[in-house]
């Protein structure tokens, strides 16, 4: 993917603004912020954003690329829609978040160790190889994403939890095996294909 | 009211606030005869309401009194209280107009005496306070009120205290049996200056006005500096009556934003940078003001004024869209929730008051407007040849300040001469 | 007026002045101390039947000065609006029985407070008469417009559509003004989103198409005298020969000069071809005429610029300007999107403070010019370097940051200083008049009114209309925005107000429409505003006059010019009437018909003054009619008591108060005086300017006066009342009272 | 009245065996009461909830709600798509939205959905279950069904975002939605007036991934219901049910506070009121007992 990153830095040069409308999820509102910030006092976990929405629009308009893409930002959005629903100016800013993230995976340049991002990952792993979710797979796989020993330790400080989502039978070790699927496997697998080879495709010809 | 004489060389004023007394006066005084349909039981509009002009810091009452004693000595202007122009036909230098007067339940006998009001007991909601209190069921709106004759609040009519009101009066003056009317007007040329309305602070659910007492409107917080107004010019706040001096202001409140209003109010910076004297004017040193804003907009040579106000180290200035506010149970203190967006600083600020720098709304409606008009997404009545000789004046035009306001008035009343000119030539 | 006076008065014994007063007390009073031929009382004397008994009166007995004993001038004034008598009203009810308890033992004082009233009434009624006519009125429809840019255009266009003939003056070749040199304006109706056309041509085109509009071009006013009604302008044209013409009404439309980049060091302008100034690039703009614009330095097509908003404006920098121009927001908004409209590539960031786009086209303007791709940084640009391309240091606040930024172009929204002419008189420093003497001295003086006079007016008071704050001729008045100091001349756009092309129009309307008031008013002798339709005006005794010159240096509107020979030259349309040549006038030689040395002079010497030992202490108010009085009225109205011993005057301004109203009252014994004038100071509220400044002056040499005749200081006192000190006014009364009591009663009582 | 039916797209956590399939108990029960027929959309696929993003995109996130869409114009023809999960409601929603603002992405989403042999018109209406209950139902016709009023119980109806933002419901305020107050009500019970945290985020999607910010956000939660005298939590949303009954333990031994309040739906109550067993109301679902619903339950 870092040859697709060298190919955007080629094709825009400093104009991360442009780059970010033609590439990113709702990218061309960026433009239309006013910084009045209600997006950065409205985000529940505002404290924990190095730059909260409003700034990376201005860094974005200030051709900060590599300090958009590469924080931890983004990754911080829980699809609370608080941002949306406040901002004067109708930007769709959690999906603008999303977008940013997203670009940033594709481009290969996220911030790696992220564990939001790995669990993103995950769960999209997850329910394209079934077309659903299978909830205790994903929990398996995110114990031991940091490692077997890590795993160990996070799936036993999640034991009692699962003990009793077991017991309410909200959690079944059926899923283990098999589990819940789309029946036509085929065709899900198929139009997802697709769908990733069309949004492949406009960022290519971006490049 | 059917001796009233209007003919198609009349120009009708609709609304009589401070706009409409202009556009009235400008036509009068050159010979113009004038008729001003005004809604509420007085004449003067939204600057009855405030304390202070900005940016002198004088009073409105001192314009309005001169204003009100040029009408009054001027037989060209018929004033109608109480009244709304319902309906609208024809077209430029014939226009017919329907006016729907309701009953004031007194005539002009009234000489202002006051027997009624010391008569009655009935109180209702003081419309002129923003219902921050009461007034009596027989009442003069306020102390500059003109006509200056007494109202009866419809609320009292078939109760004791009307007859009661009725008995006290010894000059025939109150009327119980008057009954809604409604008139048609001639007029060559119209001037709409129905002004503005604040916007329903109801509606900027993040800043709690329905839930947190403590959280006031701008125009509310003008009447808590009159003398005469619900807290006999005391600058406390609602819930516990404590004195404000840790006052937050929020701009832009319901203005810049596509949830309210689209548009800028224009007037609201320039509002709070006013206020904020207030604050001063009354606790000295120990005002501490903060203003909340996206933008301040003092234009022109208002900027003086803010920088005055910069230079005063006890107000403080944040540019933040407040994103919430929330209440402390314990102290009833407002919380500040937001970003600093000048180099991204949290904050969660406590203040006694809050006052929301409340958007203009303009009192025209698009779909209600009784003739074909060009009015845009905002509300305001744009200037166009399509208007034929229906003129918008001062805040139906757009959000003005009052200088400005006066300023779209006047040139309005030229507009209104123009037609009805051009009528009396045709007709010789 | 040929019969001979007939004074009527009438008492009304309506809103409880029946029940408090004995009315018969008070019709003999009214028939034997004023000397009223007719007296009648009413139980509802505003009443129709009330009315009519009256009018009866007037019509068949005679009667020719109306004498009310009723309430406040300020009450029932529809109802009681006689025709051709003189009016005088003895304010029983808001003037003593609601600011008085009723109470048997205060009957007495009371009785004796309406007495006065009546006595008082009667006294200024027998020494006021009907005004007649100057004989200087003249109706002249022409309008004069100095300025033919839109908005001298827009005046002319409109008053001529209103019936009223216009002659634009202006000092250029072509008319248009700074508007001719825009490439575009800022949308001025929905949708908000794009630059309009100027509209220049199609303005000039109706002007050269009207036959009402006389336009001549390369003039300039070298002189103008006269009045409203009959303004005489010499109208001189570049190769010297000049016209005179006459004008009922002036509007100023000088429009205003581009701030002096070369001011602006520190952004390279003047070193750096490529710093421009709006204006500047509104010419290249012109030049590509939708095109790419191409830089000055070298010609390549623009691909990045950046606009410094508020370059040497909102700053108390020497040579900066303090004031917000007001239009530069939208102006730099306009001009990134001709960069923008012609190719979305160009980088257009606009370096602001403070986004300032009011109201609903503004900020609908700013949306659009986002929506385009303008960038707008919140940032203070500290300098422009010069290079191959300029580079921009400013501070970024929103990222809080020091930033370099190179760019091909730059551009500076430096604001509008005003065409105003020259200072009025009263405006000039120590200073300036040292500046002036040795510049006649023949020595090299930098001098402040060393600039070209816009009118060249031949008024005593200075050749232009006054300016105020940041130099601009505007009105001080907030609800008043055409409230000039010089009566029929009316300033409209950037003269007035920094203003863009659209308010400038709508600013020009306003304009005409108070040139044709005026116009029409001074046809029929009528005050302009505040005193709107006073018949009345100010002649003098040249007799007794000694020539002291203060009413012509001290009348707040030019209206009295000098005569050769030093004597007052009275213009009735340029006067608002208030009487501060009356006032300053030492030898009591000027009056009005209707308000006179007399009609105060024996009001006050009318009222009766208890001896020393009665302990009845008599308490004089002179108060300004625009604040003070209605701030009593409303105390009374609300029913705040002072004291009984008070007698209140109400006079046109503090400034028309004669001293010798205050030395005579001193001799007949009254106790303690109290000016009440309205607030004096830069933001002053005297519609007469300084009226209540100058009283405060006079006032402060009545010390003297008071000790020569061995009185205390404190027996007169100047207040400042706005009209909502309505619980203040009747504490300084009482306060005056104890003040009396410590200090004991005036020995002058005979 | 006559049943009223729907297209059901029921979610991954409502599943048999999934964290929410005591939801779908309860939803169930509830609807038979109020003869209300679920049509599952079959083969439903997960919706990538507001996580899915990161591996996912645009256009692929959006293909999956399309195909749901899709698969229910075809098989529940004419009947609006119902979701009980705001995550799903809000997803499909989105997608529906996205779709008709952009002729561009409605093609490719097409292009894709081909591959599955489908084709998206894109004109059902999407709704949530609780959009069903205040606008076809009406709190009146819920209130008629109530057998066992839930007296004296004091309930914090805790909203939280997705129900609520960005679409929220008709005539309710983002800020403060009343709605789950009048079900309350409506079913006899008392809800806590001004509940603080009605519509804060309880930091669904870092649940997992990163529980200490989550925790932190949920516990305020909890604060504010016990503030208000609440003797249990009542929800729309799957995911906020989860995290705020399920990490109760945990926010304990991270803040010393004795937190054990049930968090349940308002299905839940609503079945339990109409008179069904614990069992039909999905009690034995809950991690953390509701007590006083199952002594109601078993009256």
């Amino acid at each position: 993917m870092s040859d697709l990153n060298t190919g955007m830095v080629e094709k825009y040069r400093n104009n991360f603004l442009k780059e970010v409308e033609a590439n990113v999820e709702e990218g061309d509102w960026v433009k239309m912020c006013m910084q009045c910030g209600v997006c950065s006092g409205s985000c529940p976990l505002g404290t924990d954003w190095d730059h909260p929405p409003q700034e990376l629009f201005m860094m974005i308009r200030a051709g900060k690329r590599e300090e958009v893409l590469q924080s931890t930002s983004m990754w911080m959005c829980t699809s609370c829609y608080n941002c949306i629903v406040r901002c004067p100016r109708e930007l769709p800013i959690t999906h603008i978040m999303h977008g940013l993230a997203h670009y940033a995976t594709r481009l290969g340049i996220e911030p790696k160790g992220q564990p939001t991002r790995q669990f993103a990952q995950l769960f999209w792993d997850n329910l394209a190889k079934n077309g659903r979710v299978n909830e205790l797979w994903l929990g398996v796989n995110l114990y031991f994403m940091n490692g077997l020993v890590e795993g160990v330790k996070v799936a036993l400080g999640m034991a009692g939890i699962g003990l009793g989502m077991l017991k309410a039978g909200r959690l079944s070790l059926k899923e283990l095996v098999g589990g819940h699927t789309v029946k036509d496997k085929k065709g899900f697998k198929a139009m997802i294909k697709k769908a990733q080879e069309l949004e492949a495709a406009r960022v290519d010809n971006a490049q | 009211m059917s001796d009233i004489v209007a003919t198609n060389q009349t120009i009708l004023v609709v609304g009589g606030g401070i706009s409409g007394m202009t556009a009235a006066l400008e036509a009068a005084e050159v010979g113009k005869q004038v008729i001003v349909i005004e809604k509420t039981p007085s004449v003067g509009g939204r600057v009855t309401k405030l304390y202070k002009y900005f940016p002198k810091l004088c009073f409105p009452t001192c314009g309005l009194e001169i204003n009100q004693r040029r009408m009054a000595a001027n037989k060209n202007i018929t004033v109608l209280t109480m009244a709304e122009v319902t309906d609208l036909q024809g077209e430029a230098g014939d226009y017919t107009a329907t006016v729907k007067v309701s009953p004031r339940y007194v005539n002009s006998n009234c000489t202002a005496c006051g027997a009624c009001a010391d008569a009655v007991e009935a109180e209702f909601d003081d419309e002129h306070n923003y219902n921050m209190n009461k007034h009596k069921g027989a009442y003069l709106p306020h102390n500059m009120a003109m006509p200056k004759r007494y109202v009866i609040d419809p609320g009292m009519i078939g109760s004791d205290d009307a007859q009661k009101a009725k008995d006290a009066c010894k000059y025939d003056a109150i009327d119980l049996d008057m009954q809604e009317e409604t008139i048609e007007l001639k007029a060559g040329a119209v001037v709409w200056a129905t002004g503005w309305r604040p916007y329903d602070a109801n509606k900027i659910q993040p800043y709690g006005y329905d839930r947190i007492a403590n959280v006031i409107t701008s125009v509310e917080f003008e009447r808590l500096m009159d003398p005469f107004g619900p807290t006999e010019g005391k600058l406390v706040r609602p819930s516990d009556g404590k004195e404000a001096k840790n006052v937050a202001f929020i701009q832009c409140a319901g203005s810049r934003d596509r949830n309210y209003l689209k548009h800028c109010s224009r007037i609201c910076c320039m509002a709070s940078l006013k206020q904020s004297t207030y604050v001063s004017e009354k606790f000295g040193d120990d005002a501490d003001v903060s203003i909340y804003y996206i933008d301040i907009r003092a234009i022109d040579r208002f900027d003086n004024f803010y920088q005055k106000v910069q230079d005063d180290e006890n107000v403080t200035f944040i540019k933040s869209k407040v994103a919430n506010i929330v209440e402390n149970k314990e102290n009833g203190n407002p919380v500040l929730n937001g970003v600093d967006t000048e180099g991204y600083n949290r904050y969660a600020n406590e203040h006694d008051l809050v006052v929301l720098a409340i958007g203009m709304e303009p009192s025209v409606d698009k779909d209600t407007f009784p003739i074909e008009i060009k009015v845009n997404d905002e509300g305001f009545i744009e200037h166009d040849e399509a208007n034929g000789g229906v003129f918008a004046a001062g805040c139906s035009s757009d959000a003005l300040d009052v200088n400005r306001a006066v300023q779209s008035a006047t040139a309005s009343a030229l507009r209104a001469i123009q037609v009805v000119n051009k009528v009396a030539q045709a007709e010789g | 007026m040929a019969d001979e006076m007939k004074i009527g008065a009438y008492i009304c014994n309506g809103c409880g002045i029946g029940e408090r007063l004995d009315s018969s007390q008070l019709e003999m009073t009214a028939t034997r101390d004023g000397k009223a031929a007719v007296c009648q009382q009413h139980d509802f004397l505003c009443s129709e039947a009330g009315v009519k008994m009256i009018q009866d009166d007037i019509d068949n007995e005679g009667v020719n000065h109306v004498v009310l004993a009723a309430c406040s001038r300020r009450a029932k004034t529809e109802a009681f609006n006689f025709d051709n008598v003189t009016l005088s009203r003895a304010n029983l009810r808001e003037g003593v029985i609601w600011v008085r308890p009723d109470e048997d033992d205060q009957r007495e004082t009371t009785q004796e407070m309406a007495d006065d009233y009546i006595r008082m009434a009667c006294a200024e009624s027998k020494y006021m008469k009907i005004p007649e006519a100057s004989g200087q009125q003249s109706v002249n429809k022409n309008i004069l417009i100095a300025g033919g840019g839109v908005a001298g255009m827009t005046a002319a266009l409109e008053a001529s559509k209103a019936g009223y003939p216009c002659t634009i003056v202006e000092k250029s070749g072509e008319l248009g003004g700074a508007t001719a040199k825009l490439y575009k304006k800022i949308p001025t109706s929905a949708p908000y989103a794009d630059p309009e056309d100027n509209g220049v041509d199609a303005m000039v085109a109706a002007v050269e198409a009207d036959s009402n509009i006389t336009v001549c071009l390369n003039s300039t006013l070298t002189n103008t005298a006269g009045a409203p009604g009959r303004f005489a302008a010499d109208i001189s044209t570049e190769s010297g020969s000049t016209e005179t013409k006459d004008f009922g009404a002036i509007v100023q439309a000088s429009g205003f000069t581009e701030y002096d980049a070369n001011q602006l060091p520190e952004f390279a302008y003047g070193k750096n071809k490529d710093v421009v100034t709006q204006m500047e690039l509104e010419a290249l703009a012109k030049e590509a005429d939708g095109g790419a614009i191409k830089r000055p330095s070298d010609g390549k097509e623009v691909q990045s610029v950046l606009f410094i908003q508020c370059a040497g404006q909102r700053s108390k920098k020497e040579g900066h300007l303090e004031h917000c121009s007001g239009y530069c927001c939208s102006a730099s908004i306009k001009q990134a999107m001709y960069f923008k409209d012609q190719n979305a590539d160009v980088d257009t960031t606009v370096l602001f403070s403070d986004l300032r786009t009011p109201g609903a086209g503004g900020e609908n303007f700013y949306r659009s010019g986002q929506k385009k791709g303008v960038i707008f940084t919140k940032g203070i640009a500290s300098e422009v370097v010069d290079g191959a391309n300029p580079t921009v240091k400013f501070k970024d606040l929103i990222l809080d940051e020091d930033v370099d930024l190179e760019v091909d172009m730059v551009v500076l929204a430096t604001g509008m200083v005003p065409n105003a002419g020259q200072p009025s008189r009263a405006e000039l420093t120590d200073q300036d008049n040292e500046d002036i003497a040795a510049e006649k001295a023949g020595e090299e003086k930098e001098i402040r009114i060393d600039v070209e006079s816009i009118l060249n007016l031949d008024y005593r008071q200075g050749k232009d209309v006054p300016h105020m704050d940041n130099g601009f001729a505007d009105s001080h008045f907030i609800c008043f925005p055409y409230e000039t100091q010089r009566t029929g001349i009316y300033t409209a756009g950037p003269v007035r107000r920094p203003m863009d092309t659209q308010q400038a129009m709508d600013d020009a309307m306003g304009a005409a429409m108070k040139a044709i008031a005026a116009a029409e008013n001074a046809g029929l002798g009528k005050a302009a505003h505040p005193r709107v339709a006073d018949l009345s005006f100010p002649t003098f005794r040249a007799e007794g006059c000694t020539q002291c010159k203060r009413c012509t240096v001290e009348c707040p509107f030019g209206a009295i010019n000098e005569t050769d020979d030093g004597y007052p030259e009275f213009n009735e349309s340029r006067c608002r009437r208030c009487g501060t040549c009356m006032g300053a006038c030492p030898v009591r030689v000027i009056s009005f018909e209707n308000y006179s040395i007399d009609t105060v002079g024996q009001q006050l010497k009318a009222v009766d003054i208890p001896d020393e030992f009665d302990e009845k202490p008599r308490i004089l108010v002179l108060a300004c009619e625009n604040d003070a009085y209605p701030a009593l009225d409303m105390a009374a109205q609300n029913k705040l008591e002072y004291s009984a011993f008070t007698r209140i005057i109400p006079v046109r301004c503090l400034g028309s108060v004669s001293l010798s109203w205050i030395t005579d009252s001193m001799n007949s014994g009254y106790d303690g005086i109290i000016l009440m004038g309205c607030p004096s100071g830069d933001d002053y509220q005297c519609h007469f300017v300084k009226g209540s400044l100058m009283a405060q002056e006079r006032m402060s040499k009545v010390g003297d006066t008071l000790e020569s005749l061995s009185l205390e200081k404190e027996r007169v006192q100047t207040y400042e009342i706005s009209i909502t000190d309505i619980h203040k006014v009747p504490k300084i009364i009482n306060e005056m009272v104890d003040t009396i009591e410590q200090i004991g009663m005036s020995p002058f009582k005979f | 009245m006559a049943t009223k039916e729907y297209s059901f797209y029921p979610g991954c956590s409502s599943q048999d065996g999934a964290s929410s399939s005591n939801y779908l108990k309860s939803v169930q029960s509830m609807c038979d009461v109020l003869d209300v027929k679920l049509n599952v959309i079959p083969d439903w696929n997960c919706c990538s909830a507001s996580i899915g993003y990161c591996g996912g995109g645009e256009l692929p996130r959006l293909a999956l709600s399309a195909r749901n869409i899709a698969l229910s114009e075809q098989h529940n023809t004419g009947q609006d798509i119902v979701a009980t999960c705001a995550a799903c409601w809000l997803a499909t929603k989105e997608t529906q939205e996205r779709l008709d603002d952009d002729a561009g992405l409605m093609d490719e989403t097409n292009q894709a959905l081909a591959e599955a042999g489908l084709n998206l018109k894109n004109d059902s209406k999407i709704r949530h279950m609780v959009e069903v209950l205040i606008e076809d139902i009406g709190y009146e016709e819920m209130g008629k069904h109530v057998k066992k009023p839930l007296d004296g119980i004091k309930i914090a109806g805790y909203v939280g975002c997705q129900t609520n933002r960005p679409f929220g419901i008709e005539g309710e305020s983002f800020e403060n939605p009343k709605y789950l107050d009048k079900f309350i009500e409506t079913m006899g019970a008392e809800p806590v007036e001004n509940y603080d945290k009605k519509v804060s985020c309880c930091g669904g999607a870092l649940a997992f991934s990163e529980p200490e910010k989550s925790q932190a956000l949920i516990k305020d939660i909890i604060e504010a219901a016990y503030d208000g005298g609440a003797d249990m939590i009542v929800t729309p949303c799957p995911v906020c049910q989860m995290n705020v009954e399920v990490y109760q333990d945990k926010i304990n031994a991270q803040y010393g506070t004795k937190f054990h309040i049930p968090v349940t739906y308002y299905s839940t109550l609503m079945s339990v009121a109409y008179g069904k067993n614990g069992k039909e109301a999905g009690l034995d679902g809950q991690i953390i007992k509701a007590k006083q619903l199952e002594a109601i339950a078993s009256k």
